[in-house]
């Protein structure tokens, strides 16, 4: 029972515009709507959701009254979400980030969706390493899990493949919304002698300042940071999730819900490297960071996680021999 | 090991973190010791805290690429206004309509969070803006001192003006008038009331007053420490000075300590991790909290809370 | 301050004088109370006008109309012949109305300079100038006689140097009508002297005085002229010269009032109280006892006379447990009772009677049933585990509320809209009620009217009757002459003598809490 | 005189009762104003807030269990405030309980559900009491003001909270994942607090309502949480005016230097107090999970689980004026509300900033109408007692 239009309903943690996670999601959706056109494709949105509980709500409502693609667009929504799904079998749940459908528990209609974040985060440790004169990194994060955690370890990664000799300094601020303490926490890495900084989440603005007045260089990670500081940027790692989107929505309009995951990654550029123009990158580095791409993509670049959650770097040509 | 955690840019960045603190707790203090609790200064201070950015961000000329002295100073000046008017509106619910202080001030806080993201969103479409905030000011010659230079006199105006604040406050309370006034509402206000003196005008004074300070803790954020505006971004700082307060027991020199005891520490932590010592993050974000308790466990206890604290005063009728 | 050239017209204190204030037909009522019924009153300058009454008259209400505390219903108020407003405090500063409140107006936190200073203009706004102000206290105190220290905060004063203070705050503000609510209440004999000798100077200088005091002697000593209040009404207005005590006393109560009692002599029996070697320091951390003995037998009325802030209070606190004694022990029927909790001592059959009754003695906001139940709420039947029992509460209250005659509405009335004497009378209901076997009454009958008092006289020598043991502290001396049995004399935190109320004589007595030892009765 | 039509006692009583409701509709009508500068329909927003709230038997239910915890914090603000201490620490009590309900939930997965629900609530309880009694210790014993370490227990609290949920009680299955959720596992589903809609839909059918108005509250999300929330709440009034543990908490909050005189020991009362309001905060805490949130998850921080129920059921319970039984309406209100202004966001898609300025807006207001109330009841009284006077001068005079 195909349909041509679709309505698609999103829960989000923070604001539309955090200029980080929930904005990367609502960019999507605009740009698919851009592309089908404004009738054939609806869609709403319930933003600062941080209570669980709420979010929940919200979910239910939205697939009572009848979204055809109902989005929880946080990790932490996904137990309410394995609650709602089996009481609306017709209705199409999509759950980011992660890679759970709840297959096991015999839930057909959940979408997962995840970015495999470590991998920009590769290249862009890449570039860093080559570009610090001082030999010292820093990397700010919220807490030690989920997305923050895969792109922390990937950075750190890329610095440490590029050249083992780096010092990267690595803190979890324990806050999503303190740009004072993430401003303080750069300090302390500048004072260190950093000279080039990178963050997720949306308490980052915080520290991008304080990079730009020690002229130290930034990475932005996903969204496009550029516009925070276009003289210090180099370049950000973007989410495009229309990637994972597109497919999930085909589905819904053929009437086929098959509950799949699926991951942005360099590959099917559901994650791409956004260089800033206006910042003159050393040609080398600019062209290590597309070989490295490159790598990642064919896969003689890969990354394992462990069960301690420890990433390594795993190089076809090693295991050739 | 110690010795090379604390290091003079530690302790900068500690003061840096403890001007907001100072601004709100400061207003918050003379409130209090007129016997007016005000548990909405977080609201206040994202309000200032948003506003002043928007007006550094309108006056800054197009193109400009360092800071505009001008832009700034219109910045604490809406700052300053916006204090007033949610400083008055404070006053009116708590004094004149004698609210109970304890909800009134969490209705204050909502409406200021609210309020704040909602022009924010309604402004700049909620995309966040960077400005160019106050500059650091090398002060001539104290700079220079070794180490103590680089702690003290690098810093930025806002941050100077934060504690120049403290000796001012220590004086207006102990040695005007008004601060005799606001001592004995606070104290006594029947007495004050029988002696001819207004107890609702000198609360409308020290809470219109706490407002503005409020609101100058906010721009201290957004234009001198981070110089972005987020929602939220104040981040449970505005209750932590109140509870500033209560550790400088009605004193600006015990909420200076306060204020720079938690800060410092939380500089300390920050530093601690960066070093790569291995504590867990969320023991380290901890310690700012429990070691302000357990100072004031053996802070010698000198309490004398202000008698009439949160007790809205009407003449017998 | 006036612009009058006419010197003859002003005060010392340079204020114009108030020749004559008139208040015609002043009504005020309060929820449940009609406080002042259609009262006329008047006083002219260089006299001391008295206004009696018993608790609850309406004495303090009708002033704080004057003071612009509280607003008449009805009613006019001419200064000089011309009427006018007076809507607040400030009002009533700027005509040159002070007055001295009942409860003092002071803060405590704040020093005596600070305290006179508040409210004034300072010589150097918006600097406070508390060195003038401190000059002119000093200056003050010299042409009337009141000794303090401007630089001492308040908190640190005894209750006689407080009331001073505010007699200071009322001229500095060059008051020319003074209103004094009773102001002596909480005065030893000294200290009230020592008043009268500056009120005395004050009509002198053409001051207009208001004194209200429950104490007729007083009355009779300073005033020119007694106005008799009851239930809100005037009852009466008499030149002092033509009143007498007992006129005075059936005016107030409306009966025959007994000024004098015969206590009936009671065989003193074993030694229910025994203090020795008592040490304990004050709230300030200097030593306000050292080395108190005392002994108080079963049915003796053992008085403890002494000018206030010789240690009465921290000696009442430690024996009750609520002071820690630094030394020497308490003994109750030879039982050690030093540093048992208030709650062990209440069930030993201690019972204490605070000094400080709006403040220790009630909860201002509980209804007169809840505060009658302070102690016995945790009994049986009042309650069965910890479920209380309403009716049988309801029960005992109707009782007390009877034989004690508490003026209240009703049960459920927040004893704060009693007056004093009503408070006074509650709280010696509650502790008599439980027919104790040691009992401590800190100036029982302070600012209570004559009939209560007389009538808590009968029930401290009914309780003496029992075979209680009493310790009665009190300021009084006239008090103690009549009731107490010996009379233990205590000066800075020492007895200084004990002596028979047969040997006892006012001057002896006099000396004695002035610290003079007295040999002959080491009791 | 003859009696005052115009004046009748029981349509004052009625004005004061309605007095709060004008003022919601007062701040509704600002917030209206608000959102037509938003560019939306007040009318339609205003209907989605309804709608949200007891537009239909799910909101109803939404808006029920939204209160419980509302109502469980508030009681026991009840009693710390008649108490004489300030409890702000409903946040880190709720998370202490959440957090022992769950571990205790974990521990136990093949027990008697029945038996590890009551050891999860009993264990909640107990975890927000030590919680809150930490700070009661403080203040009693070493005097730190109670609101200054409240505030900073809830800090400590989450912090703890996050650090056992991303290590020690991190679920086993996000072990291996790239990028691990930090959550606890879900607790059985045997544990979950049982749903009460079947029950009240029996009870419809019974009254041969059944199968009115369409959705039955079978599906509904109800749980037994509110039943035992208005159980506690009746409890505590007995508890605070027909016991004398309650009489005890009130004297010494109102004056700790006479009930001191009486012999009530202050300080274990001043404990007992936050002990009491912070056990039910963490009850609250351990309901939330059962009923609701079923694991702990880190993200988010404290709010993400509490949904600020520490701070909004001091609101609660000051609107229902310190009375636990006025607690109850109270926190349905503010539920209402809180439940109402997310469906409003659905609605006409304002930003949720607005909604959250509304709430303050609104609770501004109430707590502002509150003196016209307190002012009519004096005149009142005196008025009453004017005519009487009155009255009795007629009498007097032949
Ligand atoms: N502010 C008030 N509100 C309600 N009732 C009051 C108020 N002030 C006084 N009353 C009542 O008015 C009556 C008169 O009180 P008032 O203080 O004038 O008595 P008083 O003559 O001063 O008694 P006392 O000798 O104890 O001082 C009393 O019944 C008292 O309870
Ligand atoms: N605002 C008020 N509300 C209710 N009652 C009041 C109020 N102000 C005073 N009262 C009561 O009215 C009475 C008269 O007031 P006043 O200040 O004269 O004290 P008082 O009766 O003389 O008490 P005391 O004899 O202990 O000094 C007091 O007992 C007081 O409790
Ligand atoms: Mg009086
Ligand atoms: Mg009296």
């Amino acid at each position: 029972r195909a349909q041509e239009k679709i309505r698609v309903a999103v829960v989000m943690p923070s604001t539309k515009s955090d200029l980080a996670f929930s904005q990367s999601i609502v960019d999507a959706l605009l740009a698919i709507q851009e592309e089908r056109g404004e009738d054939a494709f609806e869609f709403v949105y319930s933003e600062n959701m941080f209570v669980v509980e709420d979010a929940a709500t919200a979910l239910r409502d939205y697939a009572s009254q009848g979204y055809d693609l109902v989005i929880a667009h946080g990790s932490q929504y996904g137990s309410s979400l394995a609650d709602i799904a089996p009481d609306f079998p017709d209705t199409a749940f999509a759950w980011g980030t992660t890679v759970d459908t709840f297959r096991d528990q015999g839930i057909t209609n959940v979408y997962a969706y995840e970015a495999r974040s470590e991998q920009g985060a590769f290249v862009q440790g890449v570039m860093a390493a080559m570009l610090t004169k001082s030999k010292v990194i820093g990397i700010i994060g919220p807490i030690e899990t989920g997305d923050a955690k895969l792109y922390v370890d990937g950075f750190k990664a890329g610095v440490l493949w590029q050249d083992p000799e780096i010092e990267v300094l690595v803190n979890y601020i324990q806050s999503f919304s303190d740009l004072a303490l993430a401003a303080a926490a750069a300090d302390a890495m500048l004072a260190e002698n950093a000279d080039i900084l990178t963050g997720t989440a949306q308490m980052v603005p915080g520290a991008v300042n304080k990079a730009k007045e020690a002229g130290a260089l930034w990475f932005g990670t996903q969204a496009n940071q550029t516009s925070l500081a276009p003289e210090i940027v180099v370049s950000s790692q973007v989410y495009d999730w229309t990637v994972a989107l597109n497919p999930i929505i085909e589905d819904v309009l053929a009437g086929e819900i098959e509950g799949e995951a699926y991951s942005l990654t360099l590959e099917n550029e559901g994650l791409r490297i956004e260089f800033n123009e206006d910042f003159e990158l050393a040609e080398e580095v600019k062209a290590t960071a597309e070989e490295v791409i490159q790598a990642i993509i064919d896969g003689t670049i890969s990354f394992e996680i462990d069960e301690e959650g420890v990433l390594t770097v795993v190089e076809a040509e090693a295991e050739a021999e | 090991m110690i010795g090379d955690l604390i290091t003079a840019s530690v302790l900068a960045s500690g003061i840096r973190l403890a001007t907001p603190y100072l601004y709100a707790a400061l207003g918050e203090t003379f409130g209090q010791r007129s016997g007016v609790l005000n548990l909405g200064v977080e609201g206040v201070m994202l309000m200032g805290a948003f506003t002043s950015l928007w007006a550094v961000h309108e006056f800054t000329p197009a193109g400009a690429t360092g800071y505009d002295a001008g832009a700034l100073a219109m910045g604490v000046l809406v700052a300053i206004l916006v204090g007033l008017i949610m400083g008055l509106a404070t006053a009116v619910i708590n004094v004149t309509l004698q609210a109970e202080q304890g909800i009134s001030g969490i209705g204050i806080y909502l409406f200021g969070l609210g309020m704040s993201d909602l022009l924010f969103q309604k402004v700049f479409g909620g995309n966040v803006v960077t400005v160019n905030g106050f500059p650091k000011v090398y002060l001539p010659v104290l700079s220079d001192i070794p180490v103590l230079g680089e702690i003290f006199f690098r810093q930025n105006l806002l941050v100077y003006f934060a504690f120049a604040l403290v000796p001012v406050t220590w004086f207006v309370l102990n040695k005007t008038t008004l601060g005799l006034k606001i001592r004995a509402v606070g104290q006594n206000p029947e007495a004050a009331d029988a002696m001819g003196i207004s107890v609702a005008r000198v609360r409308y004074f020290t809470v219109t007053l706490g407002g503005v300070l409020a609101s100058l803790a906010g721009a201290s954020l957004s234009i001198s420490l981070v110089n972005v505006f987020q929602q939220n971004m104040t981040a449970g700082q505005g209750f932590i000075a109140v509870a500033l307060v209560y550790f400088g027991s009605w004193r600006a020199r015990g909420v200076m300590f306060g204020a720079l005891l938690f800060s410092l520490v939380n500089a300390l932590q920050l530093q601690v991790r960066t070093k790569g010592i291995d504590v867990p993050d969320e023991y380290a974000a901890m310690a700012p909290y429990v070691l302000t308790i357990i100072a004031l466990v053996f802070a010698s206890q000198r309490i004398d809370q202000p008698a009439a604290l949160t007790k809205p005063f009407e003449r017998g009728e | 301050m006036s612009t009058s050239s006419d010197e003859r017209k002003l005060l010392p204190t340079g204020h114009e004088r108030i020749d004559h204030l008139e208040m015609r037909g002043i009504v005020k009522r309060f929820p449940g109370v009609l406080a002042v019924d259609h009262v006329d009153f008047d006083v002219r300058a260089g006299e001391v006008h008295a206004l009696l009454g018993e608790n609850g008259a309406g004495k303090s209400t009708l002033m704080k109309i004057l003071y612009g505390l509280y607003q008449a219903n009805e009613g006019e108020i001419y200064l000089n012949r011309r009427k006018v407003t007076i809507k607040s405090p400030s009002d009533a500063i700027a005509l040159g109305i002070g007055m001295i409140h009942q409860h003092f107006m002071l803060v405590p936190s704040l020093t005596v300079a600070e305290n006179v200073a508040l409210g004034l203009k300072s010589s150097r706004e918006p600097l406070l100038d508390l060195d003038v102000v401190s000059a002119r206290i000093e200056q003050l105190a010299r042409t009337y006689g009141l000794q303090v220290d401007p630089s001492r905060p308040v908190w640190q004063l005894a209750v006689g140097e407080r009331q001073r203070v505010e007699i200071i705050k009322a001229l500095y503000r060059g008051a020319a009508l003074l209103i004094l609510d009773e102001p002596t209440a909480v005065l030893t004999p000294q200290e009230v002297d020592d008043l009268f000798a500056t009120l005395r100077q004050m009509v002198q200088d053409g001051h207009a005085l208001i004194f209200i005091s429950h104490k007729l002697h007083e009355v009779l000593a300073i005033s020119q002229r007694i106005t008799v209040l009851r239930d809100g009404r005037v009852v009466g207005s008499v030149p002092t010269a033509q009143a007498t005590k007992a006129e005075l006393a059936r005016m107030m109560v409306g009966r025959e009032v007994l000024l004098t009692y015969d206590v009936p002599p009671v065989e003193p029996g074993p030694v229910r109280l025994k203090i020795s070697g008592l040490r304990a320091s004050s709230d300030r951390g200097t030593e306000a006892l050292r080395g108190i003995d005392l002994e108080v037998r079963a049915g003796e009325i053992l008085g403890l006379a002494g000018v206030s802030g010789n240690g009465q209070r921290e000696l009442a606190e430690v024996i009750f447990g609520l002071r820690p004694a630094t030394a020497g022990s308490v003994l109750l029927d030879g039982q050690d009772i030093t540093g048992k909790s208030p709650a062990e001592l209440n069930r030993l059959g201690m019972s204490y009677i605070p000094e400080e009754r709006m403040l220790d003695g009630v909860i201002r906001d509980f209804t007169v049933a809840e505060n009658l139940m302070l102690q016995e709420h945790a009994q049986r039947p009042y309650s069965y585990h910890i479920f209380l029992n309403p009716r049988a509460i309801a029960q005992r209250c109707a009782n007390l509320i009877r034989n004690f005659n508490i003026r209240t509405p009703n049960q459920e009335t927040p004893i704060k809209s009693l007056s004093g004497g009503n408070i006074q009378k509650l709280v010696l209901a509650r502790e008599l009620a439980r027919e104790p076997s040691v009992l401590i009454a800190a100036q029982p009958t302070r600012g209570v009217d004559i009939g209560a008092t007389e009538y808590i006289h009968q029930r401290l020598l009914e309780q003496r009757a029992r075979g209680t043991a009493t310790l009665l502290i009190s300021e009084d001396l006239d008090e103690i002459l009549a009731l107490a049995d010996r009379i233990a004399v205590i000066y800075e935190g020492e007895i200084v003598g004990v002596v028979d109320r047969a040997q006892a004589q006012v001057e002896t007595l006099g000396l004695m809490m002035a610290g003079v030892r007295h040999e002959t009765a080491a009791g | 005189m003859p009696p005052n039509l115009f004046h009748s006692p029981r349509l004052d009583r009625a004005i004061d009762a309605l007095m709060p409701l004008i003022a919601v509709l007062l701040a509704l009508l600002v917030g209206g104003l608000m959102i037509v500068l938003m560019n939306a329909n007040p009318i339609t927003a205003y209907r989605g807030l309804w709608d949200g709230a007891f537009g239909s038997k799910n909101a109803v239910a939404d808006t029920l269990v939204k209160a419980t915890p509302l109502l469980l914090v508030g009681i026991g603000i009840c009693i710390s405030f008649r108490g004489g201490v300030v409890n702000i620490g409903g946040e880190g009590q709720m998370i202490a309980g959440g957090l022992v309900a769950v571990a205790i939930g974990l521990g136990y997965k093949d027990a008697d559900p029945t038996l590890v629900i009551i050891a999860c609530l009993v264990g909640s309880f107990v975890a927000g009491a030590v919680w809150g009694g930490i700070a009661g210790v403080l203040k009693a014993y070493f005097n730190v003001n109670e609101i200054l370490s409240t505030i900073m227990l809830n800090q400590i609290a989450t912090f703890g909270m996050m650090y056992l949920v991303r290590s020690e009680f991190i679920d086993p299955r996000q072990k291996g994942a790239a990028a691990p959720i930090p959550e606890t596992e879900r607790l059985p589903r045997q544990f979950d607090l049982p749903r009460i809609g079947g029950a009240l839909d029996d009870l419809y059918r019974w009254l041969g309502l059944s199968g009115e108005g369409g959705t039955q509250w079978g599906t509904t999300l109800l749980h037994n949480g509110i039943i035992i929330a208005l159980v506690l709440a009746v409890l505590v009034y007995v508890l605070l005016w027909r016991t004398t543990v309650g009489y005890r908490i009130r004297a010494v909050g109102k004056n700790p230097r006479a009930s001191r005189y009486a012999g009530i020991p202050v300080r274990r009362y001043m404990v007992l107090s936050l002990v009491l309001s912070g056990g039910l905060a963490g009850l609250a805490g351990g309901i939330q999970l059962l009923g609701v949130r079923h694991r702990m998850n880190a993200e988010g921080g404290a709010i993400a689980f509490t949904g600020n129920a520490g701070f909004n059921g001091i609101v609660a319970a000051l609107f229902g004026g310190l009375h636990p039984l006025g607690t109850i309406p109270a926190s349905i209100l503010f539920g209402a509300l809180l439940v109402g202004g997310n469906k409003l966001q659905r609605t006409v898609q304002v930003p949720s900033a607005l909604i959250t300025a509304l709430i303050g807006l609104v609770i501004v207001f109430v707590v502002g109408s509150d003196i016209f109330v307190r002012r009519r009841s004096r005149r009142r009284v005196t008025v009453s007692v004017a005519e009487a006077t009155e009255a009795a001068e007629v009498r007097a005079s032949p």
